[in-house]
């Protein structure tokens, strides 16, 4: 059953190929149907797969193909099949190919039609291979290809130079964390003489050679992390992202590409558990990019733009968790966001498809009459994210947030505050766009109109997962008290290591409570603010308030790495290749050449014709030589 | 035999076009290209069922100088990529206006001859005389065919520059090969001798062997001459150079510096790993400063090579068979990028990316072509370019994490300004008519695209090829 | 002894044909002559050392070498030149001399008498002061000849009192004596000036730093062909004629003469392809060219042991490349000039001469597989463990000498809309030459 | 005979020496070439002194044969030397060597 | 006592008229002053029983060749050629490198034992009939060469001397 597994990664690739080489015959329809097909097919060859795996078996390593063979240096192309993968392919599949789906109707009018469809496919396979690959290396293909393909559709309306540079900082950004991951494969390597994670991890335990080193094989990990799951301080990429179609935004970044980083470090959950140092800097990392996130969503009138800011938050969420030792927990974050998350921005897609391409909050409202499977489907995502018991975010999120009381009391307040942010931001998002009155042109206002089926499904599937997802992870000590068992825990058990909980009923209780109120209380603060009093929201050049323009800045990061890197690389290199470049290395070479000459010039009067010159350099050559000897 | 015929189809072509009309030249180069590569595989495969490739007939005896062939693993590799970006160079400019091509391509057809000379050679001396040899062509080829204002000043600064470290990698052969009782050139008695040295004359040894490949290469800072050089060469000429010649230096770096002078290079040899790692740094920032297309894709070619110089210098298999791999992959990396480079500068007219852009909606499939091949730059996984670097980065690892670090810094770089001209010339709005690709260019870039996939995601048999290199 | 014969009468038998109004034999038999005497060395090929004419002249492995790498640098000159000096209208006399000339030259393979060496040096010399100043009308020719002259008495005196002053010290002329009195304990400061002045006297016939001023001067000025014989068969004979003197007589001085040799190649190195850098004239280019080779022939001296492969190789290959590219220098000299300028799109309507000074010039620079190459090679392997510092100062001039000849290649195979075009003559012989330059690789192993 | 009892060789070499001296001095201090010339001759007759002192010395007849070839030489030289003098001096009008440097650089 | 008296008088009339050569401002004072030179050195050569050698010295050199030197110098009309004189600079480095080379040699030249010339001389060296076997039996082949020498010479001579008006260049 698990050799079926090499054909799920497969599926999609030929998609690609198929679209990208014989794909300008066909219609839109026909691609398009392709495209899903195949992925679907993916989902269900997924669902077999997983269900092995639910049944207990082993984890199975399907070889594919040699691929490197060097010396000591062995690594296949060859897949795993274990819980935490056959996991992950589970929801990259399902997300995946509800996305397909919802991108025929999404992208029909667009020229590039099929170049998307193929990219998507494309980008399908590479995911696949980051989370099936039985080894670091294989991870890290996955893992390229997945950013090109994150690059090609953030750029993918390529003629915008802006959309382009957007691409382009991602991936530049995403290579400054591919770096710390090739530097910790070696590093992993030269300790542990492998880079399989059979050899590593679930066969044998050699990722324990590192010793002293583990630290630093697990900071250089976390590095990669940083730059594919957008964090701080490698976070501006995701907002910039936005760029692309905003189904993009739903399947590469929410529900799938920034997982990648999450994955990898549950993959090693065995490395940061032995590394103490590593682990605290996950967790402030996390911390630090959840409570940035979700402060900056506060401020932004772009819908997709919120939506990225509350992803960098919701993954902050998911690192901390990590950091924490949580691991199942963050998976389980990672699973629920997926669809929440990709809930909300095809929701987000539909109203900027209704609104003609407009993006800004401002210049909405009202739209719950004309689009109400939208609104509704919207309404559940908002309510998901919020943490409002019993939509899959509750789950996840509140587990999150008792790991960290439980561990770390300065932890667990900011990520009380990030999580109090996190509701009042998408109410406000929610009300801004659905409530009040229309705020657009006479034009839009007529355009109006609700979206097409193949859009509406995905959004209602995505609904009711994440209306019912949570309940796969019931939290531990109620749910022990309930015989509910944390199916999720218990699944992953396999793959990584598990999260130890020693709550009480009542603490897990309560806690749920408060941050249910809390979410509850910000609602109701959002509600105030936007739809009783129906504050304007301040146009960009009203805002004026230190914080609130620090905020809207985005605490100015991107200007700080303009100045901090861009510029003085710009400089330097211009300044290198002016100064070194030509005047001296190359002044060196035609510097030596003139001192050749300059010897010539020196020497030249002595040649001067005169025989008597002659008779003297030989007379005086004769005495030397006398003398000499 | 084999080796032997492949050496010489070369340079009888090359007489050959020498002695004839300018007709038919590019077609007689051609053929003669698609005869060695036939004799190539079919010689390959021939070793394998106990033929013997190998050739040695001794010319001087008294000082132990051999006409001495090999046919091993990298020899075939690199005569095989010789053959391959000699038919794409080739093939590449066969509809091109060139005058007095009979000599163009006899020069070109001599260039490989010499090349595959130094890729088979079995003796220091020989491996030599082709090292110098080649010169020869590539300085007429530049010379005549030629072109900009400075030529002839950027000739001589070439020429003089590359003989000049190739003279001390004379000195140091001669030195080892002094050091014997019965002295030879033949490789096992130049490695044996090599061995037998102290580490401080080892350390002498490879000083003089790495200024010679470091100039070839070229490594920071003995890479001055070739910016310039690419700039004015004919594009052709531009190709032989990168694709070929500077992998003779890498080339002598695995056949001979490091098995004579192994423990010199553990010992006294860290200066030349952090020249090549500085100048993959280095050389990254120079080409992420460039203006110009041809200049970019020059200095990300230095870049590379240091990368490979510093994964062999570090000395583990993974260092060397990546380095082996890499010179292969660069070299069809090279002349792909540079024929982009002439379909571009010929409907343009210039190379100056920022006055250019849209080509993409022009031309998809070119810029299709062309991404692939700029992530092949980049060492994307699943193109060849990842396979030799990450083994090279690999490999360096083993030496120093920190060196590692600061060479990665090009994995960042290098996308940084591959994806600004990528970004320039292919994509925004549409400025300029673009004349659709000729069946010629899209072929060859089409097959150099599919090489550096296939060898990315199968280079399996390839890599099997060159281990035990020593 | 046959071998001297011929080449003395060589001489006599070329005037008699002059007063028999049968010049056109004049070339014939020199061929014939020249021929005969390559036969002869090859015959005597395996020959034991003899010591003829009561003990002035042998005949050694070594004296046949040179005296074949001589006749065949003499007859390859003959063969690329005669129409030149055919064209002079005083063949007879010019011939004449310059079977004189060589006579001196065999002598200076043989001799093991420092009396045979002195006349030796003179035959060899006198005939070229009238030849380089054979150009009668030309002034430049003049003031070649007459200062070729006058330093070459000056420096023959010195020579001489240098000779004195060893006969002084060991009581004879004959080399194997003043070997064996140079081998026995301390050396005498009598010998020691001797030896330098015979060193300078020698250091001015092979023109190496600080004796070599003459030579620039003198090679521009003379007449083409004339150059070309001084640069090729008298230098070599030079050469020759020390490496016997220093190496077989004074084997017992050269471990201290050591040093100071390697500081004049230093010099003469350092000078010669400076100087040459700087040149607008090929010719004189080329001579200064022809001083660094003689730096590179004289290294051959601190080779260690009496092995005579490395000069002769170096002599052979320096000479055919040299010959060839006087003899192009020649036809453009005759038709442009002798300014680089003059050389400027040769390669346009005279393809073979261009490609022939071009692989004349590269096999100068050292290229392999050229001749040149193996000239270099044989003596810096040779040095490269005793010497490792002058190898590499070696190494970098002979980059500044690919710099100057580069530079003539340049001018030929530059476009140009007025090319210079040449008479091209000879065009078999010359292929014989290059074929030569690159055969040497393998014809090595028998020197 | 029983002469020069007193007179040392190094009495002649020390002479010898000197007329060699003056010899090179000459050619460094005088430009016209004849006298040029004739320093070379004297430099010649001090080598002919020189080698009939040693012969003396040794007791043989070498160096007196030497000298007889050192004769026979400078014969011939001076010959050579006059021939091409009286040719400079045809086409220059002048022996002065200082005047002689058309050559050069 | 005689002879070295003899030997001194002998050497400062070489020396002296040696000087004279060369500071002589009319070259046929030099040639002459050179004859004088000369005979002091025949002179020595007689002193040291090498009266053969004296006497074809004194035929050659003052009877041949300085009587060429004579008719050049009539010939040419070069008495009164140097009025301009050459540079102080010039003066003062021949007289330092003349200076100088005559002390490096005269001190290094010096052999260590005080050979007196009477007590070695057989003093039949010098004589004809020794010389002549000398020449003859091991000197042959030279003997011979010089004859190759002179015919060298005398060609070059006659053919710089010859007037060639429609010469060519060579």
């Amino acid at each position: 059953m698990e050799k079926l597994v090499a054909l799920i990664p497969l599926f999609p690739l030929l998609g690609f190929l198929y679209i990208t080489f014989f794909g300008k015959n066909q219609s839109k329809g026909t691609a398009g149907a392709i495209a899903t097909a195949l992925v679907a097919l993916s989902f269900v060859l997924a669902i077999l797969v997983f269900t092995t795996q639910l049944h207990g078996a082993h984890a199975t390593f399907v070889k594919v193909l040699d691929w490197i063979h060097v010396g000591s240096f062995q690594v296949d192309l060859s897949f795993v099949v274990d819980p935490l993968s056959s996991l992950y392919i589970l929801f990259i599949t399902g997300v995946g190919s509800l996305i397909h789906l919802y991108s025929i109707g999404y992208m029909h009018d667009d020229e590039g039609f099929h170049r998307f469809m193929s990219y998507l496919n494309l980008f399908v396979f590479f995911m696949l291979l980051l989370v099936l690959g039985d080894n670091l290396l294989l991870l890290f293909v996955g893992w390229e290809g997945v950013g090109v393909c994150s690059f090609m559709l953030i750029g993918f309306w390529y003629k915008d130079h802006a959309n382009n540079d957007a691409a382009k900082k991602a991936f530049v950004m995403n290579r400054v964390g591919d770096l710390g991951l090739i530097l910790g494969m070696s590093l992993i390597f030269v300790q542990c003489g492998s880079l399989n994670y059979n050899d590593l991890m679930i066969g044998g335990s050699a990722i324990g050679h590192l010793g002293k080193w583990a630290t630093l094989g697990a900071v250089l990990l976390f590095i990669g992390a940083m730059g594919k799951s957008a964090q701080f301080p490698l976070h501006t990429w995701l907002p910039d992202a936005m760029a692309g179609p905003t189904p993009v935004s739903a399947l590469i970044h929410a529900a799938t590409m920034v997982t990648a980083g999450i994955y990898l470090v549950a993959r090693f959950s065995d490395l940061f558990t032995i590394s103490e140092g590593a682990s605290q800097l996950v967790t402030w990392a996390g911390v630090i990019t959840a409570v940035m996130g979700a402060s900056i969503a506060l401020t932004q009138n772009d819908i997709k733009k919120v939506l990225a800011y509350s992803t960098v938050s919701q993954l902050g969420f998911m690192f901390a968790a990590l950091g924490m030792g949580a691991y199942t927990i963050a998976v389980f974050h990672v699973v629920t966001h997926a669809f929440f998350k990709a809930l909300l921005f095809l929701g987000s897609g539909s109203v900027i498809h209704a609104m003609g391409g407009e993006q800004d909050i401002r210049r909405m409202g009202g739209l719950k009459s004309h689009m109400p499977t939208t609104y509704w489907t919207f309404l559940v995502g908002t309510i998901a994210i919020a943490g409002i018991f019993p939509f899959a975010g509750f789950f996840s999120k509140d587990q999150i947030l008792a790991h960290a009381m439980e561990n770390n009391t300065v932890v667990f307040a900011l990520l009380m505050l990030a999580a109090a942010g996190t509701a009042f931001y998408m109410f406000r998002m929610f009300y801004l766009t659905f409530h009040g009155e229309f705020r657009g042109t006479h034009e839009q206002e007529h355009h109006l109109h609700e979206s097409p089926k193949t859009m509406t499904i995905p959004l209602v599937v995505l609904a009711i997962a994440s209306t019912v997802g949570g309940f796969m992870g019931f939290p531990h000590a109620i749910g022990h008290a309930m015989h509910i068992e944390h199916a999720l825990d218990h699944f992953l058990s396999g793959s990584i290591e598990l999260t130890h909980s020693h709550m009480s009923v009542a603490t897990e209780i309560a806690l749920a409570l408060i941050s249910m109120a809390i979410a509850g209380m910000m609602i109701l603060f959002a509600y105030n603010i936007y739809i009783k009093k129906a504050t304007p929201v301040l146009e960009d050049a009203e805002i004026n308030s230190p914080l609130h323009r620090l905020l809207w800045k985005k605490y100015g990061m991107d200007e700080l790495y303009d100045n901090l890197f861009r510029k003085p690389i710009d400089a330097l290199s211009a300044g290198l290749y002016h100064w070194v470049e030509q005047k001296m290395l190359l002044g060196m070479v035609d510097g030596s050449g003139d001192a050749a000459k300059g010897i010539g010039r020196i020497l030249q009067p002595l040649h001067n014709g005169q025989i008597v010159t002659y008779l003297l350099a030989i007379i005086v050559g004769l005495i030397a030589l006398i003398f000499a000897l | 035999m084999i080796a032997l015929s492949i050496f010489l189809i070369p340079l009888l072509t090359s007489f050959l076009l020498f002695n004839s009309k300018t007709g038919n030249a590019a077609k007689t180069a051609l053929t003669s290209l698609i005869l060695m590569l036939l004799v190539a595989i079919g010689g390959r495969v021939a070793t394998a069922y106990g033929l013997t490739g190998t050739l040695s007939f001794p010319l001087i005896s008294s000082i132990g100088f051999s006409f001495s062939l090999l046919w091993d693993g990298p020899a075939f590799l690199m005569v095989l990529l010789t053959i391959i970006a000699g038919l794409g160079i080739v093939y590449f400019s066969q509809d091109k206006e060139i005058h007095s091509s009979n000599r163009f391509y006899g020069w070109i057809m001599m260039m490989l001859s010499a090349m595959i000379g130094a890729f088979l050679a079995g003796d220091a001396l020989l491996f030599y005389l082709c090292y110098e040899w080649a010169l020869i062509p590539i300085f007429f080829l530049i010379l005549k065919w030629g072109h900009g204002e400075h030529l002839s000043k950027v000739t001589m600064r070439f020429f003089l520059y590359t003989l000049f470290g190739s003279l001390f990698m004379m000195l140091s052969l001669l030195y080892v090969h002094q050091s014997m009782a019965t002295p030879s050139f033949d490789m096992s008695a130049m490695w044996a001798a090599g061995k037998a040295l102290t580490a401080g004359e080892q350390g002498w040894v490879f000083a003089g062997l790495f200024i010679a490949f470091a100039v070839k290469m070229p490594v920071f800072p003995f890479h001055s001459w070739q910016p310039s050089t690419y700039d004015h060469a004919p594009i052709q000429g531009t190709m032989l150079l990168a694709a070929i010649m500077l992998k003779m230096a890498t080339f002598g770096l695995v056949r001979w510096a490091i098995p004579m002078t192994a423990v010199g290079i553990a010992e006294n040899g860290h200066w030349a790993i952090l020249l090549s790692v500085i100048s993959v740094v280095y050389a990254s920032f120079m080409a992420l400063t460039q203006k110009r297309l041809k200049m970019m894709i020059a200095y990300s070619s230095v870049a590379h090579v240091g990368m490979i110089s510093a994964g062999i210098l570090s000395n583990t298999d993974q260092g060397t068979v990546g380095g082996l791999f890499e010179m292969f992959s660069h070299g069809i990396l090279a002349v792909a990028m540079f024929v982009v480079y002439a379909i571009i500068e010929k409907r343009y007219g210039h190379d100056r990316m920022q006055e250019m852009g849209g080509i993409r909606t022009a031309a998809p499939a070119f810029a299709f072509l062309t991404f692939i091949l700029v992530m092949c730059n980049v060492a994307l996984p699943f193109t060849s370019g990842f396979v030799g670097e990450f083994l090279l980065l690999q490999s360096l690892a083993h030496y120093s994490l920190v060196y590692t670090a600061i060479a990665g810094l090009s994995v960042i770089l290098g996308a940084a300004y591959m994806l600004r001209g990528f970004q320039a010339m292919f994509l925004g709005g549409n400025t300029h008519a673009f004349e659709a690709l000729s069946r010629n260019e899209k072929n060859i870039l089409a097959i150099a695209v599919l090489l550096v996939i296939v060898l990315g995601v199968y280079p399996h048999s390839l890599l099997q090829l060159i281990q035990n290199v020593y | 002894m046959v071998i001297l014969l011929i080449s003395a009468l060589l001489g006599v038998s070329l005037l008699a044909l002059e007063i028999f109004k049968l010049r056109r034999w004049m070339m014939p038999l020199m061929v014939m002559a020249f021929l005969a005497i390559i036969g002869g060395t090859f015959a005597l090929w395996g020959m034991n050392e003899n010591v003829m004419m009561q003990g002035m002249i042998v005949m050694d492995a070594y004296a046949l070498r040179t005296t074949a790498v001589l006749t065949i640098l003499a007859l390859f000159w003959l063969l690329t030149q005669h129409q030149n000096i055919e064209k002079t209208g005083n063949s007879s006399d010019l011939y004449a001399l310059l079977a004189f000339s060589f006579c001196g030259a065999l002598l200076m393979t043989n001799f093991t008498n420092l009396v045979m060496l002195f006349l030796a040096i003179e035959i060899l010399s006198i005939p070229v002061y009238v030849l380089a100043a054979s150009n009668r009308s030309s002034l430049l020719s003049n003031e070649s000849g007459f200062k070729y002259f006058i330093l070459g008495s000056a420096a023959s005196a010195i020579l001489l009192f240098g000779i004195a002053l060893l006969y002084g010290a060991t009581g004879s002329f004959d080399l194997y004596n003043i070997h064996d009195a140079l081998m026995s304990g301390t050396i005498a400061p009598l010998s020691w000036v001797g030896l330098a002045m015979i060193l300078t006297g020698f250091g001015f016939k092979i023109s190496v730093a600080p004796f070599h001023f003459w030579a620039p001067d003198v090679y521009q000025g003379a007449p083409t062909p004339i150059t070309g014989w001084m640069a090729t068969v008298v230098k070599g004979a030079a050469i020759f004629g020390m490496y016997r003197l220093f190496k077989g007589a004074f084997d017992g001085a050269m471990p201290h003469l050591e040093g100071i040799l390697v500081i004049i190649i230093a010099i003469t190195l350092v000078i010669a392809n400076g100087m040459a850098s700087i040149q607008s004239n090929v010719k004189r280019m080329l001579a200064y060219s022809g001083v660094s080779h003689a730096a590179f022939m004289l290294a051959t001296m601190i080779i260690p042991g009496f092995d005579p492969q490395s000069i002769v190789l170096y002599v052979i290959s320096y000479g055919i490349s040299s010959l060839i590219v006087f003899s192009i220098m020649n036809q453009v000299g005759q038709t442009a000039g002798e300014e680089l300028n003059n050389f400027r799109g040769l390669s346009q309507e005279n393809p073979f001469s261009a490609a022939a000074m071009t692989i004349g010039l590269l096999s100068m620079a050292g290229i392999p597989p050229l001749a040149g190459f193996f000239g270099k090679y044989y003596v810096i392997s040779g040095l490269i463990s005793t010497h490792p510092g002058l190898t590499i100062i070696m190494v970098l001039t002979s980059v500044v000498g690919m710099y100057y000849y580069l530079k003539v290649i340049f001018a030929m195979y530059q476009k140009t809309s007025i090319p210079v075009v040449v008479e091209e003559n000879n065009k078999v012989v010359l292929s014989l030459g290059i074929i030569a330059l690159v055969a040497m690789m393998v014809a090595v192993q028998w020197m | 005979m029983e002469i020069l009892h007193n007179v040392t060789i190094n009495h002649y070499l020390g002479l010898s020496t000197v007329l060699f001296a003056l010899g090179v001095f000459g050619m460094l201090y005088r430009k016209n070439a004849i006298i040029i010339f004739m320093c070379v001759e004297l430099m010649l007759n001090a080598v002919n002194l020189a080698l009939v002192s040693f012969s003396k010395m040794h007791g043989d007849t070498d160096g007196q044969i030497f000298v007889f070839f050192i004769m026979v030489v400078a014969a011939a030289e001076v010959a050579v030397g006059l021939a091409i003098l009286m040719m400079l001096y045809r086409n220059r009008h002048t022996t002065d060597t200082d005047t002689l440097n058309d050559l050069k650089g | 006592m005689l002879t070295e008296y003899a030997f001194w008088f002998l050497s400062f009339v070489a020396v002296f008229s040696g000087i004279a050569v060369i500071l002589s401002k009319n070259p046929v004072y030099s040639v002459l002053n050179l004859i004088m030179t000369f005979f002091s050195i025949a002179g020595h050569y007689f002193l040291m029983n090498a009266q053969f050698l004296a006497a074809v010295h004194i035929i050659v050199y003052a009877g041949a060749i300085m009587v060429l030197f004579l008719y050049v110098i009539m010939m040419l009309n070069l008495n009164n050629l140097e009025t301009e004189k050459r540079s102080n600079v010039f003066k003062l480095s021949a007289v330092v490198a003349a200076g100088l080379l005559m002390t490096v040699l005269s001190g290094a030249i010096q052999t260590a034992d005080q050979i007196t010339l009477a007590e070695k001389t057989t003093g039949t060296a010098g004589l004809v009939e020794n010389l002549g076997i000398a020449l003859y039996r091991n000197y042959l082949l030279p003997f011979e060469l010089a004859s190759v020498l002179f015919l060298a010479a005398m060609v070059g001579a006659v053919y710089l001397s010859k007037k060639n008006l429609n010469e060519t260049q060579a």
